[in-house]
């Protein structure tokens, strides 16, 4: 299976029952999927004007409860960075699915890329705070889907799914469970304020068009009745303190990852198809001390991971861009860190890890 | 045994169809391992288009290809680009209608759109030709997974041609590699 | 003047074979080295452009040439030696 | 079936328009109109962009989604299809539906989808202050047009005409009746409604243009609308209609195939 | 005066459309009117978008700018308005112009800016690889719409009418004379001129709809295109027009008042 | 004067001919300005139909040679995304500003706020980089909009003017001098290709459209000559490298701040309205031992300057967002970052520095 | 029933002056709390509204209420004892 | 010496105008620094709008008003928002047909918008009579750097109307303080 078909199947079976989208290289196998399985499941397929249109749809579709995603590449993420602020400020979940490829504008529109991952996290204007999730493997694109519309249902925020060109092509046999855990809307409790929240709750009910909740519901500073409020300094600042703080919070308990070699002085940070050639070249050579972190979810960045390895004098990041989560690991740890970027279309190839292993490996001195 | 299969040619041809259809026989049909990619350009046709199959009787990790065994060449410049540089144990099969270039290593050249036009007035099914021939030659995968996943992938209404076609590949693969 | 398809720009895809009006095109039969089936000429004498182009110092149809999506269509001045071959047919 | 003043959200009211705003008699007469159709509250969705006009869905006590500049049509679209059983009604300004909506709007119009739009075209962008739109008439006066307007005005009804609405109307805030009544109309008619209100903008509109009294501004409205019958008759006479007026009235009825409609 | 060869841009042929494609036509007709026109390749730019069709500014010798998916106007807007010497000519598909750029679209026919846009309209988005576009007619196949396409399909030639523009026409890349002299026309009529081009794309829409072959597409154009004139005098005495059909001819030429002529 | 409208009178100064803009508070009044001067200086305003038309409208018009800008605030800067990474792989000089207000989304129109600071160098997708630069007086609005310019030509890159409604709003009285350095567009040489760079020379000449050098120019990636090439890895890599690397490389010399108190253990570093707060503490409290810097440009960043303070036990970042530029700090010292977030439209006061001051004064420990 | 304006909601944009039939409203004099001059009635006896809703069971006219931008006019029950003043005049 | 002077009322009062006009005449007529802000809502009118003006011989760091010595208040949620939290030696000027409380502090009540329909029949130039009078009576700019500044800043046309205003608030601010 396809990784892009595979990400619209994770979809469907996380509970997704409409698709709004526009069809941009190499994402749009995940639309051209959507548009033959919506009519039978019972959900809608709307190919919109573009992709401003598309995430508005999602949105709204969202309000009336049902869960919604859309797909896009590069230059089509960029037009949705608006509407991705409304999202967050409207705490709508919603599910985007990000199919990297070369940037920057129109650049290499079929060769694979990472080059939007700092975009994910700080791409529309002012301060809130997402979720990204980041598949190495065609099974992970299902199976990341379905977790992605699952964070968005409980933190009500825009979720990423940060593929590429390289997994969205790529084709491997994967194994679809038979059912999967599934997150569910959580209405709001009748008698409470649409955005009344607690310290404790940081995520509050959502009050459903057609439900009698009769809210109001603006991207405008709003307060606990989602009234906008829009020159009152606390109710601002209090809002978005909450709309970061309720994902940044809990980034260690969002976090997925898994890791290898905790005790070695090289480790690798990856995510995405990096991932694979770490484990190529760990199993390749079983001798070599090599440490690796696989990150499946990169926004919020779990630092803590990073303490993991106490031994690290060197992070090396192999990122397919100049070095973006690169610059995250650095502003958490004293220890070196070394961008590898791969710019052109290419995953990074076990050669590369190895010849950046011994250059490290040099520099730090001493045997194995 | 890891194996790795590059096919290329010009777009249109259907080159990453049938990287598609090989790698759904080994994964589906012969139960083994198999990653599929590709590269192309923006163009659907004229443009170079390279895909390629990692067939592993393990989990495959690193998933492109870094040194094929096996080649399947439709353009002269994709026998440039990628069959030119085949290391001395590859095997290189390859449209003799469209490509010039004698390969070192051992080879085999298929008049498959010469094949294709005679067989059905179409060259629109000469990759399959390539296909046939291939696995005939390399027993890469099984006939039998490869005769199901082609009848898999291919439009309602064409299997009859496209199984003509595989098994025309058959034949042309029947004969002794050079 | 003489017409030509210009090989390494044709795509084959036949459309000069229905717009000519004199119909000098026809579908090919041969591959060339691109896989590509190029037409062929059917009559090109017949065609009144390129006898006629000169002596009415403009262009007389071209429609083939117009239509060509590939650019593979052209004028080509000829050889003098094939200047006595002028046929018209109607 | 609640009484025309439950439509209101009486906690947020006074609202924040200006002296004089026409939009709060545009909403007067929407809400009027969904009372007269029996709809219920909460199978209602309001939706708007952003604008003084947008904010009118605020003031609505069903639910409503105030969205983002111009995208209104895309986020009703979106609610439309997914809940094809909502009636759905989109505020939106000459702004926010033509200069930056532009593309939602004739989108929303091919696809037919089954809503009610009202523009409340004031000739220029309320909110920020009194730029010029691409409604502001020629040789008027804005902040951006501090030398007479140059360009050429879109006619908002004639696009949507020929986009596909299946409904198509205008009035003015002097008409309130018509009004009121057309929009009843764009509510019973299957497909994409729309119906543009010209309506006054004292603060920005009519300070910059010797109508700064909002008297003066509907005036203005009354004096310079015609009917569009009267209009076509005088056109097919060969008579020339300044170029200052425009028709009112219903444009276009007709029974396009539709998108959302209630299953 | 350069000969229409030189308006080639000939170290980059042969170009990426697929055989058959009708772009190429249209490119060839493009240029033999802008040498018609006796323009100056230094005078002119040629202004895009992305799809297919935008590609086609790339293969002109002149000064080309290839923009954003949808975008071709709003730059062409910048070039003319900062430099109203130059003539400029946009390429454009359908998807380009109608699906994302609608917006641009509207604007620039309704401010009328002196330039000559070409759309390529394929029914379809071929360079992403046959996805459903707002022209694609109802009930045609493509990868979103594996049951045959159920939205309402947009007329860009009214549209642009109705919106504002000076010249508008259509023809299909079978009337090759037609296209040349109506694309000419369009670049000596002051303001924004509009020529649609029916055209063929065998690899993406022939492929799903049974039209594989370009001669059998450029046929289907020919077959289902009828004359304007003889359209609008059929229905005047009421006769049924297959909707399958789309006319083809002039649909107007006026002289409103226009925005970056030349000084 | 106005922030604003010292903003607008500097692009005049410094040969603007070219607005393309849309209304959006709080940065209107520098259209209104435009639409009012244009006329009479022989250049051109056009309100576009948004503000994606309005990037588009001066990329076009830089590409006729006339020096182009457009101004907007959060939502459109948003909308501007996907033309700004075009601007930047096609290397056309352009100016945007934006008059910062308070977000995500329409948040708080008429407040300030500096949440945009991250997204004016990552928001578009894909690798390049930008110049950034912040003015904190209304003199600076006037100053820092003609050296926009300048850096615009020089670097052939989109350069921000990243303001905010505090400074764009206040009136101040600025001195305009009579004549101001303008660095004018550097025409390509006959005979080069269009985009044919060599290592001392990363920038190439800029090919003016009717000046006969027949380019094309596409958001592709393309070769020396212009033309699409994108699925050669190592065009790609070149050119996004290059890219990066014009600004990046530059960046010590692109820098543009002051600092005081370089022996201090605290220092703070502010750009835009904080600035003056720093100051005002300076000024109220001479014997305190304060560090300032204060960056004029933030994009590039200038990291040296950091070593200025060899002494600093802790850096303080005030700013109106969650702490962005504080981030490049953390990324790039050992010493301690104290992120200074002040949201909901109010600058810092001088209490909010006092405290912070004394809080980390407190943590230090020691005598003044 | 009784017409009123709601002195809270009142914005003074005089509208109502302009729409009704019987011009019953016209323009105040005294300034408000919050600087506005809300208009007074002037005859609201006339107003066929007030006094025929009850009788014929629907809205007669309803032109201020329909066009007063701020929602400030409306029609309450009036005290019993106001019976007595019905007068109507066109 | 610092001087914060803050203004407050409804939007469309010309809060902000007033305040505009104020920095003005300090800054361009009496040579001194100012700085002008101000907070507003995004709607036109309706909204409390407050805007300040500091104005000191020197150069001017902190912007802000954090602790005005003078206010001038046109509305009573103004006066509830601002004005009440006064300091006790501030002089606190209001418009007493629309602000109802009474500053503990040194204060003068100034009917501006009654006798701005008065004066004009229209309230809109109440915000100039405030200004006159807080001039007249605080001295904070000259009496001729306000008149130069008010011209300056007033549409063409409404001079005279503005002059006439401005002279009415000199002769309401001669009146005591209290
Ligand atoms: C993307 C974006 N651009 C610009 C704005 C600023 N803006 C807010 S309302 C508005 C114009 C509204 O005009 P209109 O729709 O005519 O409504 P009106 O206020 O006149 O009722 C603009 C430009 C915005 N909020 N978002
Ligand atoms: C913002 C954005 N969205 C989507 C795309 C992907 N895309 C490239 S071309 C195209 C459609 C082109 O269709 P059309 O304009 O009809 O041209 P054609 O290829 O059919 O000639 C799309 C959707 C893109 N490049 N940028
Ligand atoms: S029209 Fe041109 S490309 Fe097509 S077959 Fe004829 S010569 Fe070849
Ligand atoms: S600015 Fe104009 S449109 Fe906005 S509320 Fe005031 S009068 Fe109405
Ligand atoms: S995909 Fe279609 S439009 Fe594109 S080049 Fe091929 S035939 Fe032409
Ligand atoms: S129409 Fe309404 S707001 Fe206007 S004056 Fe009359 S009662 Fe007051």
């Amino acid at each position: 299976m396809q990784g892009n078909i595979a990400c619209a199947e994770g979809a469907l079976a996380a509970g997704c029952r409409f698709f709004g989208g526009y069809p941009i290289t190499p994402s749009t196998e995940v639309a051209e999927h959507m548009a033959k399985m919506m009519p039978k499941v019972g959900g809608v397929f709307i190919q919109m004007e573009d992709e401003i249109a598309s995430i508005s749809s999602i949105i709204g579709a969202s309000w009336t409860g049902v869960k919604a995603m859309t797909a896009t590449s590069g230059p089509g993420f960029s037009l949705m960075m608006e509407n991705i602020g409304y999202a967050a400020i409207t705490e709508t979940p919603i599910v985007i699915i990000n199919v990297q490829r070369g940037g920057p504008s129109t650049g290499q529109p079929t060769m694979s890329a990472q080059g939007d991952m700092m975009q994910c996290r700080f791409g529309s204007h002012g301060d809130f705070s997402i979720i990204a999730l980041t598949p190495s493997t065609v099974q992970e694109m299902y199976e990341l889907t379905v977790k992605a519309f699952n964070l968005a249902e409980e933190f009500r925020c825009p979720v990423f799914l940060m593929s590429d060109e390289t997994i969205g092509h790529m084709r491997e046999r994967i194994e679809i469970p038979d059912s999967v855990d599934v997150v569910n809307r959580k209405e709001l409790e009748k008698g409470k304020l649409p955005y009344e929240t607690d310290a404790d709750n940081p995520v509050p009910g959502f009050p459903t068009f057609g439900h009698g909740h009769r809210v109001h519901v603006t991207g405008l500073t709003h307060d606990a009745r989602g009234y906008p409020d829009t020159t009152n300094h606390k109710t601002h600042s209090d809002l978005v303190r909450r709309l970061v703080g309720k994902v940044e919070s809990k980034r260690h308990e969002i976090a997925d990852y898994d890791i290898a070699g905790t005790d070695a002085e090289i480790v690798f940070l990856t995510y995405g198809p990096a991932t694979r050639t770490v484990r190529q070249i760990m199993k390749d050579s079983p001798d070599l001390k090599i440490g690796h972190i696989n990150l499946r979810i990169v926004w919020p960045f779990p630092e803590n991971v990073l303490k993991e390895f106490p031994n690290a004098k060197v992070f090396i990041v192999p990122e397919m861009n100049m070095g973006q989560i690169g610059r995250e690991v650095a502003r958490h740890t004293p220890v070196k860190v070394v961008y590898l970027p791969k710019l052109g279309g290419d995953m990074h190839t076990p050669q590369d890890l190895m010849e950046a292993y011994d250059r490290e490996k040099a520099l730090i001195g001493g045997g194995n | 045994m890891r194996h790795e299969v590059l096919f290329s040619g010009f777009g249109g041809q259907g080159i990453i169809l049938s990287a598609v259809i090989l790698g759904r026989a080994a994964a589906i049909y012969d139960r083994k391992y198999a990653v599929q990619t590709q590269v192309y350009g923006p163009e659907a046709r004229g443009g170079a288009s390279m895909s390629a199959v990692v067939i592993d009787d393990e989990q495959i990790l690193y998933p492109e290809v870094s040194n094929p065994d096996t080649y399947v060449i439709m353009s002269q410049p994709g026998y440039d680009k990628y069959g030119a540089g085949a290391r001395d144990d590859a095997f290189v099969i390859y449209d003799k209608d469209l490509v010039f270039s004698k390969p070192s290593c051992r080879n085999l050249p298929v008049p498959a759109t010469q094949t294709a036009k005679e067989l059905t007035g179409r060259t629109i099914v000469a990759n399959i030709i390539m296909l046939g021939a291939v696995v005939r030659s390399s027993g890469i995968v099984s006939e039998e997974a490869i005769r199901k996943a082609v009848l898999d992938s291919v439009p309602k209404g064409t299997e009859d041609l496209n199984l003509k076609a595989l098994n025309a590949g058959f034949e042309l693969g029947a004969k002794d590699s050079q | 003047m003489k017409l030509i398809i210009d090989e390494s720009r044709c795509k084959g895809c036949n459309l000069c074979t229905l717009v000519c009006p004199y119909k000098i095109f026809r579908e090919g039969s041969r591959l060339n080295e691109k896989g590509i089936v190029v037409p062929e000429f059917n009559g090109p004498e017949r065609c009144t452009n390129c006898r006629l182009q000169k002596l009415y110092g403009r262009r007389l149809c071209g429609m083939c040439q117009l239509t060509c999506p590939d650019q593979a269509i052209k004028w080509v001045e000829e050889e003098r030696f094939e200047d006595m071959k002028v046929v018209i047919e109607y | 079936m609640p009484s025309v003043s439950e439509w209101y959200r009486a906690d947020r009211m006074p609202h924040i328009f200006c002296t004089g705003c026409g939009n709060g008699t545009v909403l007067n007469c929407t809400l009027q109109a969904a009372s007269d159709m029996g709809w219920e509250i909460d199978d209602t969705v309001f939706v708007s962009g952003i604008g003084c006009s947008s904010r009118a869905s605020g003031y609505t006590a069903a639910d409503s989604l105030h969205t983002t500049h111009g995208r209104a049509l895309a986020f009703a679209t979106g609610v439309k299809m997914a809940h094809p059983e909502f009636n759905v009604v989109v505020f939106t300004g000459d702004g926010d539906l033509s200069a930056i909506g532009g593309n939602h709007f004739i989108h929303a119009c091919r696809r037919n989808i089954d809503m009610t739009v009202i523009c409340m075209n004031n000739m220029i962008y309320g909110m920020t202050g009194g730029q010029g739109s691409p409604c502001t008439p020629r040789g008027a006066f804005s902040t951006t047009t501090p030398y007479g307007a140059q360009e050429p005005t879109f006619d908002l009804a004639e696009l949507a005409v020929a986009a596909g609405a299946n409904y198509v109307s205008r009035w003015t805030t002097y008409h309130v009746k018509q009004l009121t009544d057309s929009i009843k109309t764009g509510m019973e008619t299957p497909g994409l409604s729309f119906i543009e209100t010209m309506s006054q903008c004292p603060t920005s509109y009519g300070r910059k243009n010797k109508l700064r009294q909002p008297l003066d501004m509907i005036e203005y409205l009354r004096d310079h609308s015609i009917l569009i019958s009267k209009k076509r008759r005088l056109e097919a006479e060969g008579k020339v209609i300044p170029d200052t007026t425009f028709a009112v009235g219903e444009f276009v009825r007709r029974s396009r195939p539709v998108m959302g409609l209630k299953r």
